[in-house]
């Protein structure tokens, strides 16, 4: 069943349009990966989504609810949580209150203690840094705050833009398989990637997008199999 | 201040077109037509009326055109607000009245070291906190004025608490109270208008761009090689030069001065609130909001509807505007009428 | 251009859209008589917002409540049988000075005010006077008290007042006479320009007896914790404390010292005293002593005109009272409120002693104006140096008491020809 | 040395209810980045609150701050979706224009009320003696509710869920909004607070001196000195600043003319400006 | 040699985010400089470019002791960097941000000269379409470029680039490396902090490697990438951890 799905959506910034169309759905339970060109609209997809620019046409649907027109942080309250690209966090405050904020939706509340362990041991650095200002953080640390703030909310469908930013090899593999295991416990992903390869390489099922249309679409497998996307994402 | 990623979603075109008078008018000065045209319409007004009050009403306008628009160098451009900016008024004022009254200097004279003397002490304080950022720096700014205010009043040359006031003979020296009065404005339309084409070349120099990168983000500013410390230092000198000048102008006309009136916090709020509503950071704003900003209140304080809740009234319209027109009037222009925006600097 | 006194009173009524037609009752339109009629138009700026607003309000009332009685009459009537009614023109100047000029400009050209009435302060009288002198307009000053604003060379302002340099000195002979063996006094006053000229003069006043000056210090006129001076005051030791400023300052001076107890027999304020509002002090009121421009107490009667041989003109000091409390639902008016009427009332003597409203004419009237009112004696300085400068008025001094069922009452000490109870000393 | 110590006492006391004035306006300036010009003008409001239920139905003047604070919650409320909502993500500084046109029309409308003639609201629980130091209950009724009310903000800043919240939206609106914080409620809430602690300290400022209309102004202006010295958004450090500012407006006129105060005060706080940068409590912003 | 570091260390309050780092950079080289995240592999940035001062060494550009210089100092002597976390100045427009760069650079052009070789930069790094845009108003990919445009348009001799390729897919990456590369052969020096391997491998004349603070390996990319302190530490083992995933996704 499709837990989140987008219909048709357009929109932009001001009087410039980016999403021309845009369609596609999340399985539950399943990783979706979406990737694209530098500007394509990913990022502006996943803002549409969690309202914080609005739809101008077409509509988003969560768990068969039309969610198009509530606000951002209703969405959150409801488990559809977004990892923005830039990372926004909490600049002035610690590593730890970034994380407490990242529980605020209620569902959260209850597990703070138990997420946060959970984070910590996924990210050591984060433990070991949890009462620095997040905003002196370097680059890859503030990236695993970003993640590990997006886990703390407890999500039903967690969309992560730019997953692997700044973040030593090293670190991505094992970031990768963190996610595989939230994914085994029924959590939903969006994962957009640069690192086309990867992606498809843990995600379930892909999305193309290309100038603010969804161009291909398909099982991870095939689509890293499909001649034009190798050609044009992967580089070979 | 608030973080990068916040304008980003808001972000509407306000403040372009520099690189627009580069590329397409280079050497011409396109967007100075107007700024000068209403300075100088303000200028010929009265002599076409023939009404003192025209030339009374529009010496308030111009005064405030010239403050804003000196503000809008530091404020608009390099993005520190000064709370405290009539402390310049108010020194000059007092250092060039010191001059006129016991000194027995003409007004000629005292004018430049009123400028001088303000020009001076935003050197030095330049130098001790254009350090300090945002809301630090506009808090100092207050803390410089007070200090200034309080340290006159016990300053006995200049007459403490009590002021000094000017000699009414002195008038004669300049054809009378008549003359010396319309002489007074003369010479304020010319500082006005000095300052506008000040502000405009400023605005579309190098040294302007340092300052707008200074305004956008100081530290990054820095690694581009703007060496941000001198281009704050005489961007606050130069926004400070003409406040003093003024001021002498201002309590020459005036006949006397106390240290409450020349070092009136409000009045510098009032500036600022000038250059908002114009639009900061462009050449037309202030011009645009000094205009709207004092016929409103003189509109107000006349007229007969609305003279007893007068301040009410204007501060319920100001409300309004800055509401619907929160980047100002220019920027609402600017975005409204495209194609003007090579004229609407 | 000068006062237009000729025209018909359609012409001011032409400008009628900037006039507060609301404060004019109904009745005196009717009352148009048959003889020429004229109208005068008097302008002047009020602090309707801003700090002076109280000082400002009492006299604006004290000047409508003159507007209302000299219309009422059918105007001023002039030895050639004209009546002048009165009209006013005012704005409110907000306590400051940026627009002051700019105001006076409108009175004086495009609602050809006939004759200008100062704002409330001396700062913002002397940006006013530029103008005045400019355009030629005889002005009547209240309020502005400094003595300096009359010695810059002025030759058309005229004040009403007793100025700031004679404010106190009083004070200082009243010391003297109800105790020879004080010899300390510490002056505490507000930093502006009114009170630093009238404690100077003071001072000076004082020193030149042989009195000794243990303290002299400015507060600023916003201060509302006298603390740090009554700490140093009672460091001090004086015999008499003498200053303060305006009302809220000294209301507040008084009531502190009172309750930080320090004891101090003699107690003399500025303006604060005098204000009906200030029995709401209580026990910090009594024994305070303050000099007034006007008290209903100090009674000036035609007999006691003829007395001095001066001309007597216009009401009594109840007949004031009684207008004025009918007018403002039985508000008690202060000095300020008397002198907004004087000021009407020097102008409506100088018209009638001109026998019109040419201001040239009302101008020799004024320089030769030696007259008793129910405000007191009236004669100007005619001298270049100080011209316009108030040379026959006098302060009286008040101070509250006690009477006896123990209710508070303001009674007249100084000087002993007016007294109506001994002086209270010392202070409890 | 008695007058010294009465000298510091006196400022001491006096600093409790400078620091909570200030209170308001570094909460909403440190925590919205909203510069609020109408600060002082509320204080007024505060003030009159308490005046008129006291003068005017004979209630309590510390039963009175109770309504007078809830008066104050609602009114910034109010005023932040009249005046702040619409402009709060407008250009630098646009917020700065819309308080400054509140504080016109509070000012306007209160003089044409009230007048500016000055109010007394006329209740002494006495004082008592300590060595040659005469101190009036009010006063230490007063700072012992700063005290209070400082406490109580700091630990909902820090302690509360509603109060981290707060600091979120300010550091970062966006975010928190992605987090699934109602920003626009918080804003709100925040404003409606800074606006609470404004009238409850005009409403004790009330006991202790006459006011006018225009009082609120001179708090204003200390409470911008404060903010600095104990920087912005900070409760503690408004509360520290207070302190300081009172002492010094103690102690320095036993050594010089009181008139000099205001300069050594504001020179003194430039200097620390130029040593700390941040405020002498303020932590370091990024 | 163009730069040299002796024994440059930087603290935090008690964190030591370098320590002791020395080395040379010949001119015309490309040095990569990978390490973990929070290696302290920025904080050397910004104490190579006046951002912070080292609390311990010295730091000498162009045979002159820069150790204690203001950050425009430096940009005047021919240093000139972007960031990895972008600091566009959001209301001025690309070009103006890129005149900018030009203007207050080594060679401090004027307003005219400025904005022409911003019209070549912005074509070189691809942004020319959206000149006159705000610079606030670009995506996180466009942002970085327009630093690169910016730190481009200074002519410095020495360009210190922080992860520019990072959000860049795989085939944007092979440009930018092109990029990279025509730069360095017009003759400027580069010193590149990277994570995307491939890439810093390809076009890198030399490796160092930072953990903790300190300098692990040095030396060319192939001996870098088979030094086991490196893999354990940076590296990991990508083939492995790939198949690892891969088979799991399929089960
Ligand atoms: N705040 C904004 N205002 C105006 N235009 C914007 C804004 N943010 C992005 N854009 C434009 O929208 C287009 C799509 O950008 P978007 O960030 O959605 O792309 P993306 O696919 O996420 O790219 P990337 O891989 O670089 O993150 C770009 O052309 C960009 O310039
Ligand atoms: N201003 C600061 N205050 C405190 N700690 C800081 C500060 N700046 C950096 N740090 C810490 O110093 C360490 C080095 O940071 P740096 O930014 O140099 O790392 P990096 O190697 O660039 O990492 P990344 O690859 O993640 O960008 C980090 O642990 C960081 O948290
Ligand atoms: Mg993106
Ligand atoms: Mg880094």
């Amino acid at each position: 069943m499709a837990i989140l799905e987008i219909r048709d959506v357009t929109s932009g910034y001001g009087e410039v349009q980016i999403l021309w169309g845009t369609s596609l759905s999340m399985e539950e339970g399943r990783l979706t990966s979406l990737v694209g060109a530098n500007g394509a609209g990913k990022t502006t997809l996943l803002r549409t989504v969690m309202g914080s620019i609005k739809p101008w046409q077409g509509s988003v649907w969560f768990n068969g609810q039309d969610i198009s027109h509530l606000p951002t942080h209703a969405k959150a309250e409801m488990g559809v949580v977004l990892v923005p690209e830039g990372r926004q966090l909490f600049t002035d405050m610690s590593v730890e209150e970034n994380l407490e904020m990242g529980a605020s939706p209620k569902r959260a509340r209850a597990h703070v203690a138990r997420n946060l362990e959970r984070v910590y041991e996924m990210f050591p650095r984060l433990k070991e840094r949890r009462a620095q200002k997040s905003g002196t953080m370097s680059g890859g640390e503030q990236q695993m705050l970003a993640v590990a703030r997006g886990i703390m909310a407890e999500p039903i469908v967690l969309m992560i833009d730019e997953l692997s930013l700044g973040l030593a090899p090293v670190l991505v593999l094992d970031l990768f398989q963190s996610l595989k295991k939230l994914k085994d416990a029924g959590l939903t992903m969006m994962l957009v990637e640069q690192n086309v390869q990867m992606a498809l390489a843990i995600s379930d099922y892909g999305y193309v997008l290309a100038q603010g249309r969804v161009e291909i679409d398909g099982p991870s497998r095939e689509l890293a199999e499909n001649e034009h996307v190798r050609s044009a994402y992967l580089g070979h | 201040m608030s973080s990068p990623n916040d304008t980003q979603l808001a972000a509407t075109d306000t403040k372009t077109g520099l690189s627009a008078v580069l590329a397409q008018n280079a050497g011409s000065f396109v967007g100075l037509i107007l700024p000068v045209a209403i300075i100088l319409a303000l200028t010929i007004w009265p002599t076409i009326t023939g009404k003192d009050i025209t030339r009374e009403s529009i010496f308030t306008i111009m005064l405030s055109i010239a403050l804003a628009s000196s503000l809008n160098i530091l404020l608009g451009y390099t993005g520190y607000v000064s709370f405290g900016h009539v402390v310049f008024f108010g020194l000059g004022g007092y250092v060039g009245f010191y001059l006129m009254a016991v000194q027995g200097w003409s007004l000629w004279l005292a004018m430049p070291m009123g400028g001088l003397a303000a020009g001076l002490l935003a050197f030095l304080l330049g130098k001790a906190i254009l350090r300090l950022r945002g809301g630090y720096f506009a808090l100092a700014t207050i803390g410089v004025n007070e200090a200034m205010r309080a340290f006159i009043n016990n300053f006995k040359p200049f007459g403490g608490p009590v002021g000094m006031t000017l000699n009414f003979q002195v008038y004669k020296d300049y054809g009378g109270a008549a003359r010396a009065l319309s002489l007074a404005f003369y010479i304020l339309a010319a500082l006005t208008l000095l300052i506008v084409i000040i502000s405009y070349l400023v605005r579309t120099s190098k040294f302007g761009l340092g300052l707008l990168a200074i305004r956008e983000d100081e530290d990054a500013a820095e690694v581009m090689g703007v060496v941000a410390p001198s281009a704050k230092t005489w961007a606050y000198v130069l926004s400070a030069i003409l406040p003093g000048i003024i001021g002498v102008l201002f309590f020459f006309k005036n006949g006397s001065i106390e240290p409450v009136p020349a070092f009136r916090l409000n009045f510098s709020i009032e500036m600022i609130v000038m250059v908002m509503l114009g639009g900061q950071g462009t050449v037309l704003g202030p011009i645009i909001g000094g205009v709207g900003y004092q016929s409103l209140r003189g509109f107000l304080l006349t007229s007969p509807l609305f003279k007893n809740i007068q301040l009410a009234v204007a501060g319920a319209l100001l409300l309004v505007i800055v509401l619907f027109v929160p980047a100002g009037l220019v920027g609402w222009l600017r975005n409204r009428f495209p194609a003007l925006r090579r004229v609407l600097q | 251009g000068g006062g237009t006194t000729a025209e018909p009173a359609a012409q001011p009524a032409a400008n009628d859209a900037a006039a507060p037609a609301a404060d004019q009752p109904a009745d005196t339109e009717a009352a148009a008589p048959a003889a020429t009629t004229e109208t005068m138009v008097i302008g002047f700026t009020a602090s309707q917002t801003g700090s002076q607003n109280v000082a400002s309000t009492g006299q604006v009332n004290g000047l409508n409540l003159w507007k209302d009685t000299v219309n009422a009459a059918g105007g001023i009537e002039l030895p050639n049988g004209t009546k002048v009614m009165v009209e006013f023109v005012s704005y409110d100047d907000e306590s400051n000075t940026d627009r002051v000029q700019e105001l006076y400009t409108r009175l004086a050209t495009e609602d050809n005010a006939n004759f200008l009435i100062s704002p409330y302060s001396s700062g913002l009288t002397a940006a006013a006077a530029v103008i005045a002198e400019q355009y030629g307009k005889v002005m009547i000053t209240t309020g502005a008290a400094s003595d300096d604003t009359y010695k810059q060379g002025l030759t058309m302002v005229y004040q009403a007042y007793t100025p700031a340099s004679r404010y106190l000195t009083g004070a200082v002979d009243l010391l003297e006479h109800v105790d020879a063996n004080a010899k300390n006094i510490a002056f505490v006053y507000e930093n502006s320009k009114f009170s630093t000229d009238v404690v100077e003069a003071a001072r000076q006043y004082a020193e030149g007896k042989g009195y000794n000056v243990v303290l002299a210090e400015g507060y600023d006129p916003e201060t509302t914790d006298f603390g740090p001076f009554i700490n140093k005051i009672q460091d001090a030791k004086p015999d008499a404390i003498m200053g303060g400023g305006h009302f809220q300052d000294g209301s507040t001076f008084a009531r502190q010292l009172n309750e930080k107890n320090i004891g101090v027999s003699f107690f003399a304020l500025l303006v604060a005293p005098p204000e009906p509002d200030f029995a709401d002090l209580g026990e910090a009121a009594v024994g305070v002593v303050g000099p007034s421009q006007w008290e209903l107490q100090a009674a000036f009667t035609p007999e006691s005109a003829t007395a001095a041989g001066l001309d007597w003109y216009g009401l009594l000091g109840e007949e004031f009272v009684q207008g004025y409390e009918a007018k403002y639902d039985g508000t008690e008016p202060s000095y300020h409120a008397a002198g907004g009427y004087a000021a009407g009332l020097i102008l409506e003597k100088a018209i009638i002693d001109a026998g019109s409203t040419d201001p040239d004419a009302v101008r020799q009237a004024l320089e030769a104006m030696n007259l008793l009112t129910f405000f007191g004696h009236i004669q100007f300085d005619t001298t270049a140096e100080a011209h316009g400068l108030q040379t026959g008025h006098s302060m009286v001094y008040i101070q509250w008491q006690k009477d006896a069922s123990g209710n508070l009452v303001k009674e007249v000490v100084w000087p002993l020809e007016g007294a109506t109870a001994e002086t209270l000393y010392p202070a409890p | 040395m008695d007058f010294l110590l009465t000298s510091i006492l006196d400022g001491l006391l006096l600093g409790f209810v400078y620091g909570l004035a200030a209170m308001g306006l570094t909460l909403i300036w440190g925590v919205m980045n909203v510069i609020n010009l109408s600060h002082g003008p509320i204080i007024s409001l505060g003030m009159f609150g308490v005046y008129l239920l006291f003068s005017g139905l004979g209630i309590n003047p510390y039963v009175a701050l109770i309504f007078v604070a809830i008066f104050g919650l609602l009114l910034g409320i109010v005023i932040y979706f009249v005046a702040v909502n619409r402009v709060i993500n407008a250009p630098h500084l646009s917020t700065l224009l819309a308080t400054f046109s509140v504080a016109m029309i509070i000012t306007g409308l209160g003089t044409a009320v009230f007048s500016a003639s000055p109010r007394n609201v006329d209740y002494s629980l006495g004082s008592f003696t300590l060595g040659s130091a005469t101190i009036p209950i009010n006063r230490i009724v007063a700072a012992a509710l700063s005290m209070l009310i400082t406490a109580g903000l700091y630990i909902y800043l820090r302690r509360t869920r509603s109060g981290r919240y707060i600091r979120a939206v300010a550091n970062n609106r966006n975010a928190a909004e992605l987090m699934g914080v109602p920003s626009v409620r918080i804003l709100a809430l925040s404003f409606g607070i800074g606006t609470m602690l404004a009238t409850v300290a005009g409403g004790l400022i009330a006991t202790l001196f006459p006011f006018t209309i225009l009082a609120g102004g001179t708090y204003e202006l200390k409470s911008f000195v404060i903010g600095v010295l104990g920087g912005l958004g900070n409760p503690v450090g408004a509360l520290l600043g207070g302190l300081i500012l009172g002492v010094l407006e103690g102690i320095i006129p036993t050594f010089m003319p009181a008139t000099w105060v205001p300069v050594i005060e504001f020179i003194l706080f430039v200097l620390i400006l130029m040593v700390r940068p941040q405020g002498l409590f303020g932590a370091k912003k990024s | 040699m163009i730069l040299q570091l002796e024994g440059v260390s930087k603290n935090f309050g008690g964190l030591r985010a370098l320590s002791d780092v020395t080395f040379d950079l010949p001119e015309g080289q490309i040095l990569g400089l990978i390490g973990p995240n929070g290696a302290g592999k920025t904080t050397l940035f910004n104490s190579i470019s006046g951002v912070y001062t080292p609390t311990e060494g010295r730091v000498i550009f162009r045979g002159q002791d820069v150790t204690r210089n203001k950050p425009y100092e430096m940009a005047k002597l021919g240093m000139a960097r972007t960031h990895q976390i972008v600091r566009p100045l959001n209301e001025l427009t690309v070009r103006e941000n890129v005149i900018a760069g030009s203007c207050f650079g080594r060679e401090g052009h004027g307003l005219k000269a400025a904005g022409k070789i911003a019209d070549e930069v912005l074509e070189f790094v691809g942004l020319a379409p959206r000149s006159d845009q705000l610079a606030g108003s670009l995506n996180v990919g466009q942002k970085k470029r327009l630093e690169m445009a910016r730190a481009l348009a200074a002519r410095p001799y020495l360009l210190l680039l922080d992860e520019v390729l990072a959000g860049l897919n795989p085939s944007e990456i092979g440009h930018m490396v092109d990029i990279v590369r025509s730069i360095r052969d017009q003759g400027v020096t580069i010193i590149m902090i990277e994570h995307v391997m491939k890439a810093v491998m390809s076009v890198s004349d030399r490796l160092l490697v930072l953990d903790y603070g300190s300098q692990i390996a040095e030396g060319t990319p192939h001996d870098v990438a088979n030094d086991p302190k490196v893999i354990e530490a940076y590296l990991g083992d990508p083939d492995l951890a790939l198949r690892l995933m891969r088979d799991e996704t399929r089960a």
